[in-house]
């Protein structure tokens, strides 16, 4: 089965990206995202992580967190394509909410196949959720939970948005005697679906440099769980190239506000009598920035249509979706400040916010190189 | 069914089939003699006179101009060109040789000639009977093109041409040629009219065709120099003073942009041609040893093959976005990086090709032992062709500033 | 024998022995307090008093300003200033506070300035008692310099001042500023005046100081600005109108280009304090996991370690070759290349850092699990100030483009 | 022992480079070379390779090849420095002569002490010698030349202007019996001193893409072989820092050449009724380019001055400099041509005799990221 020419690309999918951008630019205008996240700009002040709930009570109004649950666990079923439509006018947005960890929790359920149901169903009612499954050195094998006795123990890293959360979905090593030497990559592996309030569970949250998202370390010690899949090693094996896509997609919608305000910047400021835009140092950067930009969404529409409709080619598209969205985010954040000069550098510009957001993304879920690397895999 | 078919009108259905049927019994096969990379290196009358008469069938089967009225020869369809095209590369066809003729003539004539012209000049410039040419750039006028000199005066209804045309690829085989040119010295652009010339016929009339060579040491384009060439009003496209909106009309369909472009039709090469993809550079990592290993096991190769992978997908992915208008804030931001795009990916390629032959690199295309013959070298000389011909990359990178992101004009 | 010592005149090298004792005696050691990265990051007037202190007793011992004339306050040698800073340097001892003052306010003070002017001024910036700011750039002023608008109003012997200036580092701890103003609106260049004002003891009288916020979430930066501020005449450096040859005298030494550039002296940071270097991000890699092996074992982080420990080894060469006129063709080539040079490398050095820390480079100055605590993010963040402020990374192109090869000015 | 200031570079040497650059400019100015070397343009015919020989009568006289001969020897014995700075006016006039391969071959039998004085008084008197030592990966450890019972076997590839040598220095394997297993890095090496014409030998022209240097594969068949060293890995292995100082040098010379050129053509050349360097596409690519070159030439001089003061240092200040030497050299071939537009790109723009030395060099005595993964053995 090949791709459809318009990425499977329909009007409802074109409906929601359009409601999406409007929504965002009606309710989450950047000066009142900066006025919520920005307060305090003391690097050293202990982390604080506004956001705006009341969005997120209307996105889930909307629908948004069960785009990807089935209609028949009461979800929406919208296709890949127009989620990660949706993702990316979120990443233009800046959006601090846990709308891309529920999508990619949802993607890690839906991956479990009927045992996913009924965590899916929770979803659908707007329950947040996020994944727990990174060891300390971010790694996706390193299974630094265990699950003893239907008993989490250990420690996740690299929480995304785990303040926000109501529900984890927790990676785990499955140990049948506790004292059994660490795992390795070939060990069984369980999800498991646990309340964010649940006993024995301990947050240590994280001080980030990025303003829109909160990160913690999460302690389990004898957290009951419910476990969703005993052995669940190939469906988040399956599940990771949707990761990746819903990851990318709100780095290509972040890039594209940087490029256009840098544009805006760029055509109104003047310096030795002529726009900044007159200057080919700053003009082909730019160009070199959109460039970039539409490298990685056309990469990205690729690979999220191929998970609708060629999930056999979903994991090599998916390692250039992300590979190409990290390198585009760089280059982004760094054009964009350097191109805005003095005033770009400051805090009481916008931008900052974008450049720490996409520092943020870019080396989650594998950095540029790892995906290129894990792509020679597949190639050579 | 394949991607391009789900999308297909019903003319388009029936079109293809046709299309796919034709070819199937009209394929040439492999041919005998070898051909070269791209309709801009025929070197070879020989050559030449293959490839013009799979043009010469294919026309006469409605497989070229299809999208074009009738009465210029064309085929009366709307849309169908993209589909023979499709079919053809798919079938991996010869390409045809009229390539500027087709790409930039075709489209400038069909939009500013007269009636007259049009119906004269098309039909055998669609069969490829008659080969086209460019006069555009001068030794004086490369990115500034509407710095042009080649003047034409007028006495009543002739106009004598004088003049120094640079980078004309097959000025040794055309007919004819467009050829912008200054018919007033006093204004820059609107003393810029646009003219089409016939090339062959008057060579030692006013006419002088000479080679250019090309670092690589190849030929393939010429210079031609115009003294006194005698030329009638009726070959005058569009008004007097309005050659550079013309010129516009020919460069958008260069840079793949226009209504009536012609996307590359067929494909077939000799074996002996290199294809400058990631893919051959890959093989050539592959088959090349690096101390105890090969070249292909080395991380840091491996990386910036991917580099090209990724590029090279993108590339694709960016000309079938281009086409679904959801998808696309801008309607030519991305037809507009095609051109840029393209050469500066078989530069790069190229580029890593050498650093994965090593010191085998040196060894050029009469050497047995070069690995691919010797083409990666060429190819990588030829690519600064590309990244200057028809635009070059600054220049490029200017036209995306301004008529895309709507910055400050450079000049 | 070092190095440096090669080449010392009899003076340096009496001098040198000089200063090594008199450091080896009066070496504050490693400081109680957390001392800033820079002179330019001092953020609480402790750390002010602790430098000023120190700068105070090493000019007292006759370290500072060695190569004025004694009449202003100087040392009265001749190219000994280095031979000071060398040792210093190699002993690692803190740095002055009085930067901005002893690089650029002291050498345009000392070559513009009035007799009356530097005998007033110049002993108590030496000693560091008085803390200099600069007051050019503004919010419609950033690379086109020469577009100031603050305004001076001249009534008799006094001038009027009022305008905004931005990125005035020490602002709020400065006595001093040195100012570039408007006199004349006719002209861009011309209408330019120079002079230095009065800041800490006008606070309130026509003076306002703010802290800017970084991007970091630090302060250090300030803007200043001038209501009616009231100076009289004396305070101008050279003529009226002269003010733009009088901020390249500045500007030559800030870019570390003038005869009486002070180049760096001590560097003492508290161990707090990351240094920005290749060896200190292979330090990261190697105490970085990756998977089953460290980041320090990666192929291709080896490679970009490896270029930036080339690119800073070539820096610190090209320091040392620009002094042998044999292996130059250019006098300024090297010299104007220096602020490009460290603030890219800089830059680049971080960004490598953030993808050997993965992930943990989200982790900023106050979590205890972040590497290097919380620094790496904070180099990167901070060297776009450094390619940006005095003369962003463009504009340095420009010149070298201009002054040393010769090109057609961009504006 | 620390490196001078001045990296050692006394009058001599300043001399030296001044005197090389005249005697270029008058004896082989560009327009001469090319009439010389570029005479078939045609790619498919067999490798031609003219050269000035009389001008290297010239040089001969001058004693440069001898530069490095010890005074015992009959020679100059010059500072590695000063030879540095003869080689990078060579390459600024892309000179073809076997100038550089006869210093190489010097650096190498001056790495043999005692031994190397024979040969080294040959190459004093005036004979073109050139290193016979790669294999057909390019190793340098492949020795793909034998040495049983004092005859040489096998092949060396990528013989330096071979057709210009008259001696040839030959690494190659110690084999004691013949049908020996092929040889491992560990096993013992001998440098050996052959006539060119010497019976037995046979050469193999390459033709190859740079018109100012000839290339062959030399074949041995039972050749008589005066042996310099017969254990000479030690010597060999001291030796490389110099073939790599040596060989950066031309590009750093010929880098330069390809800047102040294309900077003239930026200076005259008016595109949009401005000169190109007016563009900052143009202005700041070349100033790029200035910036590698310095670099290289930094790092250059520090190597040199290494061999000369500071020979635990050599190595690592060697890798750098050949690492950035083919750098500067890529970048500053790519740039010459981009920025001459249409001309640059045609035969009779002496562009391209640069370009194609330039990709010769690059790739030769390895290439950046070799030498950049040696230097990272040594570093980290």
């Amino acid at each position: 089965m090949g791709q459809p020419n318009n990425y499977g690309f329909e009007e409802e999918a074109a409906y929601l990206k359009e409601s999406a951008r409007r929504f965002f630019g009606d309710k989450l205008p950047v000066n009142e995202l900066h006025a919520l996240v920005a307060g305090d700009p003391n690097p050293e002040s202990e982390a604080n992580v506004p956001w705006p709930t009341e969005l997120w009570g209307q996105m889930v109004e909307l629908g948004w967190p069960s785009l990807l649950v089935p209609e028949s666990c009461g979800g929406v079923g919208m296709p890949w394509v127009a989620v990660a439509a949706l993702l990316e006018e979120n990443g233009r947005a800046a959006c601090p909410s846990p709308l891309l960890c529920s999508l990619q929790s949802a993607a890690v359920l839906k991956a479990c196949g009927d045992a996913g149901t009924d965590a899916l169903s929770e979803l659908a009612v707007g329950r947040a959720a996020t994944l727990a499954c990174l060891d300390e050195s971010a790694s996706l094998y390193g299974h630094s939970v265990h699950l003893v006795d239907g008993k989490l123990e250990g420690s996740a890293h690299f929480v995304q948005d785990a303040e926000k959360a109501e529900k984890l979905l927790v990676l785990a090593r499955v140990v049948t005697c506790e004292d059994e030497p660490p795992s390795s990559e070939s060990d069984k592996v369980a999800l498991c679906w646990v309340d964010a309030d649940a006993q024995g569970l301990s947050f240590k949250r994280n001080a980030i440099v990025d303003l829109t998202r909160d990160q913690a370390r999460i302690s389990f010690s004898g957290v009951s769980a419910q476990v969703v899949l005993q052995d669940a090693a190939a469906a988040w094996q399956s599940a990771l190239p949707a990761l990746w896509v819903l990851a990318s997609a709100d780095m290509v919608g972040a890039a594209e506000w940087q490029l256009q305000t840098t544009v805006e910047y760029a055509q109104q400021r003047k310096q030795f009598e002529r726009p900044l835009g007159f200057f080919q140092a700053v003009k082909h950067d730019l160009v070199n920035v959109m460039i970039a930009i539409d490298e990685s969404k056309s990469l990205l529409y690729s690979a999220a249509c191929a998970l609708d409709w060629e999930p056999e080619k979903a994991l090599q598209l998916a390692h250039m979706a992300k590979a190409s969205a990290t390198e585009t985010a760089a280059l982004a954040s760094g054009r964009s400040v350097q191109c805005h000069g003095g005033i770009g550098f400051t805090w009481e510009c916008y931008l900052h916010l974008y450049f720490k957001r996409q520092e943020h993304s870019q080396r989650l879920w594998g950095d540029a190189a790892w995906h290129r690397s894990q792509l020679a895999e597949i190639l050579i | 069914m394949t991607e391009q078919e789900r999308k297909d009108s019903p003319e388009q259905i029936e079109f293809r089939a046709y299309c796919r049927r034709w070819i199937q019994d009209n394929h040439p096969g492999q041919p005998s003699i070898r051909l070269p990379l791209s309709p801009l290196e025929i070197m070879t009358r020989e050559q030449l006179d293959y490839l013009q008469s799979w043009q010469k069938s294919a026309y006469d089967a409605g497989l070229v101009g299809c999208d074009y009225p009738t009465e210029v020869g064309g085929g009366g369809r709307s849309d169908c060109q993209r589909v023979a095209n499709e079919e053809l590369i798919g079938a991996k066809t010869p390409f045809y040789p009229n390539v500027i003729g087709l790409g930039m003539a075709a489209p400038t004539v069909f939009h500013h000639g007269s009636e007259e012209l049009k119906q004269r000049l098309l039909p055998r410039l669609f069969s490829g009977e008659d080969i086209w040419c460019q006069g555009f750039s001068e030794p004086g006028a490369g990115s500034d093109l509407a710095s042009v000199q080649t003047f034409a005066e007028r006495s009543g209804d002739t106009w004598r041409i004088n003049g120094h045309k640079v980078w004309t690829s097959l000025a040794h085989f055309a007919e004819w040629m467009i050829l912008l040119l200054r018919t007033d010295k006093s204004h820059k652009y609107d003393g810029l009219s646009y003219f089409v010339v016939p090339i062959a016929s008057r060579i030692g009339q006013g006419v002088t065709v000479r080679p250019l060579i090309k670092m690589t040491g190849e030929t393939g384009f010429n210079e031609v120099i115009f003294e006194d060439l005698e030329v009638s009003d009726a070959y005058r496209l569009d008004e007097l003073g309005k050659g550079w909106q013309v010129a516009m009309t020919t460069l958008l369909h260069e840079r793949g942009a226009g209504g009536l472009t012609t996307p590359r039709a067929g494909g077939l090469k000799s074996d002996a041609a290199l294809t400058v993809t990631a893919r051959s550079a890959i093989e050539l990592a592959k088959n090349t040893r690096r101390g105890a290993a090969q070249a292909s096991d080395d991380p840091l190769l491996r990386d910036r093959l991917m580099k090209q992978v990724i590029r090279e997908q993108a590339f694709t992915e960016n000309q079938r976005r281009a086409r679904v208008p959801a998808l696309n804030d801008h309607p030519m931001r991305l037809a507009l990086q095609t051109k840029l795009l393209a050469t500066e990916l078989a530069q790069d390629t190229s580029a890593i090709a050498l650093d994965i032959a090593g010191p085998s690199a040196s060894l050029y295309l009469a050497d047995d032992a070069a690995p691919a013959r010797g083409q990666w070298p060429l190819a990588y000389m030829n690519s600064f062709g590309m990244t200057i011909a028809a635009g070059t990359s600054e220049i490029q990178r200017n036209i995306l500033g301004e008529r895309v992101l709507g910055l400050a004009k450079s000049k």
